[in-house]
């Protein structure tokens, strides 16, 4: 086992696929100078050439055509748009291009294409740099999304979904980039699809991806002499393996949904959906979905920190599918 | 003009073929009105054979076509087989895109038709994917982007030229200036004349072409494929021409009836046609024939997908996933 | 009473608010030649002139982006997406501009936008015009969103998105374009954020917007002789009348949720998350959510009818919570 | 050059003032990061001082500017108040946006600011606006939207000129061209030397200025509004600078140091100074006494900023709904 931060976990399972395989590039706005603004490219463009990590012009969308168009003939691109929110200027290549295509097309055309970007708040960036857009893309038909949580899941996630022939939004947190986690020293992959259990618990279920893991797990360990949580990890939200889910919530009856992103609409009604239609008579109790306010993101240091969800709300969550 | 006799005629039965393709699919269309059943959007390529025809021409089957809502003339013109695109405008599962994707979305990979797009200049950035693929993997391949000159004012166009000039991609912009987009005419869309001063301002060479005279489109388009092929970048190409039909089946004509009959005078096929029999390179009863042949083979078409049948409801979900 | 169909309806409200306030104008693709594609705006530039209803290039971002800027400066632009499927290539002019603007700007900015578009499938178009994207509007906080299901609501509603200082999405349908209902003769007004109860009803608990309230009140009627069907429209999604839904769980006890947007992800998830926050021990019987299939919307007549969601999925529902 | 010696030492205040203000902001910034606290991203407008400053003496209370993620001297040159910046950038509720927007969404419509973007090309739409209000309602008011040279790569921009040009809006398009996006260097986004030409393009004036020369830029851009004030329509102007530090606080630098030590040959102020002094329009004891008050004022700023309350974190719901 090595002990490295997320940044370097990408930063691996980018380098090990392009080494892998020669139709992986990597292309979006200063990932050769810079290795991108959060630096999950570093090293790449000198290690693989610029031909290779190809630095963009501003211009998402032209970039995001071009790597769905060279999917479609056969390439395997890892496109990065620097935040998620910059993806409101691409929405259509991802939605209905990269999205569709292969079944418009009958089947004939493929689109193995990773499209890397960051989200989320808590550094002061305002309503334009803080958002968590996981449910738009989960709501389109065609699109996986992975939104890992540590550096194990990252490097694991990433590789599966370079190797995989249908599009990926990858979603990885801005905050979560320094954190460390332990990686083994040999090649690994994490299948999309599979949640995990990342700690067991028999009195409540807490449901949470991304940096609400890390708050999820937190809550659960502040209350473990009152209550047993056991927190699961998606990992991957399309696919989703609701039936991690359930196995949990017919064990516990109690459920607690944690996303960061604005509670009105979020993908947490989503799991609702699924809970209802399939093990709702487990339910002992209202579950409970915790999500940040429904406003745009404050600046303010003082009202970001009020409109972001974190462990006091997952435990007060918790604390009353509980009671 | 040093083209053989059998190319010529070949060309021409293509820029027929288009034609007739565009009338059965107008009967087909309507046979399904007549029974309650709305068979989305029909655009008709009547009228711009020149374009697809002079440039496909120049292309392989492991070139790359992008075509767009009005991509019929596309597809023929780069080697579909008329039959599967017939029964794609009918749903059915021997379609050409699997009954999924209708008039607007026929692919065929296998002869670098990738297909249409429903969203207006929406494949003007995926071009840049395949032509990307060539310089990356050091072939020779070209990429053909078709489209109309109301995408002309997508921004992602614009995007694209200037991605396609920086990296020198083997790329070709053809717009089809058919003075209309919809209902909205060229004069409250543009205001400038013409297209090329924009390639040229992203440093890439513009081309304006008569999109009526299938010559003059397939020497222009033959300058930039070779330019294209020999690693020296991007063309854009606009050919002015006119649509002989409304916009689609279900939108009422807004054209001047004066602007038409100006532009009827100058079908690309009769005037292709003159020229042949000027030349001696057809004869009027190999004319005949031809127009015959291409007949039958679109009867024969109508009928293939007629009668071939829809796709299994419960297959709904089949070619999601690869 | 008249009795009109929703474009006339739709365009009622138009000319009504643009004879009353000079600085409402419309904006868009085709929509002074032809009324746009569908209609709506018909016969507004002869009465209004072409400078009131600006014909557009296709450039949705300019001309979205265009709106936006104008109402901050004090216009109420009527802005039309002929399809929602296009409003991909205007998202960051919705999202990130229209949506945060005022939050930004500090309350400095207001922006009375309404953007009208149509969405929905049943026409043959294919997966690129055929979307429900409501859900994805809701998810972003600064957007009403308005659904109409009756040209008595169309009209209503539109005019008071029209005055409605923030910006209004307002999603129309394409198969309700040539329904008629009556409308009032005089001058009216539905206010943003009160649903209505279409059909009352004692055992189940039907909510339902845009197209799936006809298909809602036609199971309702089909089931008449067996179960009690309450059907409610909220009429637009931001606000939510959510009061209006929990008054019917609380008697019924049966919670059907219909949206013909496809299944996963969709806004009957926030519906879900809200029941199981306010009223769930009202709940008798899981709720369930019907949708269309989460693919892209086949071509095929055959495929696209198997795909969308429709009154037999909703009697299925109905008939299942009530059991 | 026939502008009033008073007028010459307010433009030369004013970018005295903004270049303070980074100076200041920077170390507000730096204090926030030492207690643990990261205050989102700043971009610095230094070195590009005469841009904002010539072309905003032309505007009017009533007159509109966007302004993009590098604002800050947008903002001053229109005139906002610069302890209200200050405090924005701190978060705090006296901020110019209530703390709500921060360093890159300063807003003051009462004197025509409307607002910065953190959305590359976000404002370039958006200034449409405006201009289109101005000629709806028969006004001569004329709106500014500023860019830098990364953002002419994106699309809604292209859109942005070409309904400027068709509708004859009154809208000028000032491209801050620094030859850097964060660390991407011209030449890895613009294949042509210069950005008229794409104005042209469309059918409108673009022009060429140097950046680092108040004067020229005033005067192109005089130009510019006085054709936007008659009704003639749109302007492009690129203004080629440079800024003197890196792309923001967190990313270092990634220029090469020649040239930016050739760049800071050319600094606006000095240049500016040096003229005005050669003029006689300024004393050496005037310019000292103009530095210290502004360096006063800025101090002054600073300290309302710090001692201002931040919002109360009960009211992040306020203003956002009208
Ligand atoms: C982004 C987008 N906007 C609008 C439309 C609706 N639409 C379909 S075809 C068309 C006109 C296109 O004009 P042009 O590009 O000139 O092509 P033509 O139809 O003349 O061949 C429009 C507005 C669309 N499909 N996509
Ligand atoms: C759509 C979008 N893409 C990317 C970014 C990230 N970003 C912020 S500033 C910047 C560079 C902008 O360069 P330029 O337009 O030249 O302005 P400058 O910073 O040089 O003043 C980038 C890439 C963004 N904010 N928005
Ligand atoms: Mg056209
Ligand atoms: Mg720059």
């Amino acid at each position: 086992m090595r002990n490295v931060t997320m940044v370097r976990a990408l930063n691996e399972a980018i380098a090990e696929e392009m080494a892998r395989d020669e139709s992986v590039f990597v292309i979006g706005e200063d990932v050769a100078d810079c290795g991108g603004v959060f630096g999950v490219t570093a090293g790449m463009a000198k290690r693989f050439g610029r031909e290779r990590v190809r630095q963009t012009p501003i211009s998402e969308a032209a970039f995001t055509g071009l790597a769905v168009g060279a999917a479609m003939a056969g390439l395997r691109p890892i496109c990065e748009i620097m935040y998620v929110d910059f993806a409101t200027t691409c929405m259509d290549q991802i939605l209905n291009q990269a999205a569709k295509l292969r079944y418009m097309s009958g089947g004939q055309v493929t689109v193995p294409l990773v499209m890397r970007t960051q989200q989320g708040g808590g550094t002061c960036e305002a309503a334009q740099h803080s958002q968590c857009l996981e449910a738009i893309f989960a709501h389109v038909p065609g699109l996986k999304v992975a939104i890992p949580a540590t550096p194990y899941d990252a490097k694991g996630l990433l590789k599966s979904a370079i190797r995989d022939d249908n599009p990926v939004i990858f979603l990885e947190h801005k905050l979560l980039y320094e954190e460390k986690g332990d990686i083994p020293r040999e090649e690994f992959l994490v299948p999309l699809g599979e949640a995990e259990v990342k700690r067991e618990g028999g009195d409540v279920t807490v449901v949470a991806w991304s940096l609400m893991v890390g708050k999820a797990l937190d809550a659960a360990q502040a209350l473990e002499d009152e209550v047993s949580v056991e927190v699961i990890d998606p990992r991957t939200l399309v696919p989703l393996d609701f039936e991690a889910i359930a196995t949990s919530v017919r064990k516990t009856g109690r459920l607690v949904i944690a996303q960061e992103a604005c509670l009105a609409g979020g993908f947490a009604g989503e799991i609702l959906r699924r809970v209802c239609d399939e093990c709702f008579d487990a339910l002992s109790a209202p579950p409970r979905v915790v999500g940040s306010a429904s406003v745009p993101m404050p600046f303010s240091p003082a009202l970001e920190a009020a409109v972001l969800a974190g462990e006091e709300e997952i435990i007060a969550a918790i604390s009353a599918v509980a009671a | 003009m040093d083209l053989a006799p059998e190319r010529l005629r070949e060309m021409l039965r293509l820029m027929a073929t288009i034609r007739r393709f565009e009338l059965r699919a107008q009967e087909l269309f309507r046979e399904g009105l007549a029974v309650g059943e709305f068979l989305g959007a029909l655009h008709s390529y009547e009228g711009e054979e020149a374009i697809a025809v002079g440039v496909c021409a120049h292309l392989r089957d492991d070139d790359y076509v992008f075509s767009s809502h009005r991509g019929h003339g596309h597809a023929i013109a780069k080697g579909a087989d008329v039959r599967a695109m017939m029964a794609e405008l009918l749903g059915k599962s021997t379609g050409i895109s699997r009954g999924r994707g209708g008039s607007m979305h026929m692919f065929a990979p296998e002869i670098g038709l990738m297909g249409g797009n429903g969203i207006v200049g929406g494949g003007t950035p995926l071009a840049l994917g395949p032509a990307f693929a060539a310089q990356y993997r050091g072939t020779d391949q070209v990429t053909v982007c078709f489209f109309g000159e109301g995408a002309a004012s997508q921004g992602v166009f614009h995007e694209s030229l200037n991605l396609a000039s920086l990296w020198r991609l083997p790329v070709i912009y053809v717009c089809e200036n058919n003075l209309w987009a919809a209902t909205t005419p060229i004069c409250d869309a543009w205001p400038v004349p013409d297209l090329a001063p924009r390639a040229e301002s992203f440093g890439m060479p513009g081309m304006t072409v008569d999109g009526n005279d299938l010559l003059a489109v397939h020497e222009a388009a033959g300058e930039a494929v070779g330019r294209a092929r020999a690693g020296d970048g991007p063309t854009l190409i606009e050919a002015k021409t006119y649509r002989h039909r409304p916009h689609c089946m279900v939108i009422p004509e807004h054209r001047p009836e004066d602007e038409r009959a100006q532009w009827e005078a100058l079908d690309p096929i009769p005037r292709f046609e003159a020229w042949l029999l000027e030349q001696g390179a057809i004869s009027d009863v190999e004319l005949a024939d031809l127009h015959t042949e291409v007949e039958a083979e679109l009867d024969a078409a109508a009928d293939f997908a007629r009668q071939s049948p829809l796709p299994d409801p419960a297959h709904f979900a089949q070619y999601m996933w690869a």
